[in-house]
């Protein structure tokens, strides 16, 4: 598939840094004109899924999380977010609405719940000290005209 | 990320501000609970009117102090949230823990 | 020595993408509170290298921009920008003011000179044929404590 | 990026927004452009009230036009430029070429 336009970055899994996550994809997106609500759903989809790698795969060590950002044809944002932490050894489990491993952190257990109701599609690869990958795609509605 | 109290009777108004996201949960969890302990309020409200963003980190602080008030009687308010921070808010089912209040009044000219 | 934080990213040679390393640049300079001014030059330079990279490195070509900016110790942001296009035949010719290949495109030639002026030092490695490299560093003042 | 355009007696006003890079430059020159030639006014103001950014692709952009302007004896003001810009217009030499002017007025009660 023709990739249109595609950010790929790196950092190290410092919680400082989901931030920097979110303020890339919303200049990435900007430029197809999202609604707010798009444009808001999308900033929580790559904070959760860069916090997961910061918070749970790479747990108390060191690591670098990975993302590519691409617009696809049609208005299909798809996003990967990668890290060569733990890996996610039930991910089953680890999908569940309100399952978290770390609840005396006050993690909620919903990140994977909110990416999944913010995206059309969500996919994850993990395996047990390689890592984990996860890629999801959210199809933009229609551009509006410039409004007057 | 500040926070600015205002404490009247038994309530303890918390407005927050900014981004809640998990790089700054910590800090924030820590100051409300000193708060909490030292005044002990029969309600908490958590005001999110100057909130821009948050994710399932600021749901985990949400319950995290449902937890703590709730076994002493206390009640929770999340005050004013964003229509996004609203959407995440019901998504996570909070309107089970807490009371969602609009405070905005209407004006009248 | 030690590499506080590093924000690497790499994107198509495409002129929509210059806003992008701006709004990268800003996020990843915000934690660090930089003055009005601090912010500004950067992103002037950012911008100027970037497109740099995409006008003229890979002139009617297609290619990959890579990014790299760290925050080093002593509050010393490293900016480097890299790209695989036509290379420089004369760097100190392409250095001097007001000199530019383009002037038919109403390029200043001064991207060089800016560059110059809003860091303490850049340094240019480039390959006829096999691409440029910036780097650049440049100092913040001070943190100045929250004022009230 | 949008131009707003005033038009009294020889001057056009010429009013820019936003942030100009190489990216937008090509389209301002053919816009800014197609007007000079439509109407030859004898004045050229850019209103850089409304330009949170520029690097060096907008001074191209100025140099550009008044390399058309002044061989037909017309003049370019750069009006309102922000501080950052101000510096980047100095930096590039421009007050040589054109009349950097702050139109703002004192508020007088
Ligand atoms: N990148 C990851 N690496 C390892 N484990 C993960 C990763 N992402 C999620 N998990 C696991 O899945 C669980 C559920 O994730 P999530 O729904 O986002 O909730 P939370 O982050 O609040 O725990 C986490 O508690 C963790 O055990
Ligand atoms: N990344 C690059 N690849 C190839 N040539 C470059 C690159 N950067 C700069 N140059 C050359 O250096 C010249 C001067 O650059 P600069 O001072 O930025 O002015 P301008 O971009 O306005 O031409 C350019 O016109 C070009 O010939």
């Amino acid at each position: 598939m023709k990739i249109l336009n595609e950010f790929r970055c790196s950092f190290p899994a410092n919680s400082a840094n989901e931030a920097l996550a979110r303020a890339a994809l919303s200049a990435f997106l900007i430029p197809a004109d999202p609604t707010a609500q798009e444009l808001a759903d999308l900033r929580t989809v790559i904070s959760e899924a860069v916090t997961n790698a910061i918070v749970h795969g790479y747990r108390d060590t060191e690591g670098e999380v990975a993302v590519c950002l691409r617009m696809l044809p049609g208005r299909v944002l798809y996003i990967r977010v990668a890290d060569k932490g733990c890996g996610i050894p039930d991910v089953a489990k680890a999908m569940e609405p309100l399952y978290t491993s770390a609840p005396e952190e006050d993690r909620a257990g919903l990140g994977f719940a909110i990416m999944q109701t913010f995206t059309d599609s969500l996919h994850v690869r993990s395996r047990r000290g390689q890592g984990t990958v996860l890629t999801m795609r959210r199809r933009l509605g229609v551009q509006h005209e410039n409004e007057a | 990320m500040q926070i600015f109290y205002d404490a009247s009777a038994d309530t303890l108004t918390a407005a927050l501000s900014g981004e809640i996201d998990h790089h700054c949960a910590g800090s924030l969890r820590a100051e409300i609970d000193a708060a909490l302990y030292a005044r002990t309020p029969k309600i908490l409200v958590l005001d999110f009117s100057g909130v821009s963003f948050m994710d399932s980190s600021g749901i985990g602080l949400i319950m995290g102090r449902y937890k703590i008030l709730h076994p002493l009687g206390g009640e929770l308010i999340l005050q004013d949230p964003a229509p996004h921070i609203s959407r995440i808010l019901r998504l996570a089912g909070m309107e089970r823990l807490a009371r969602i209040r609009t405070s905005r009044k209407e004006v009248v000219s």
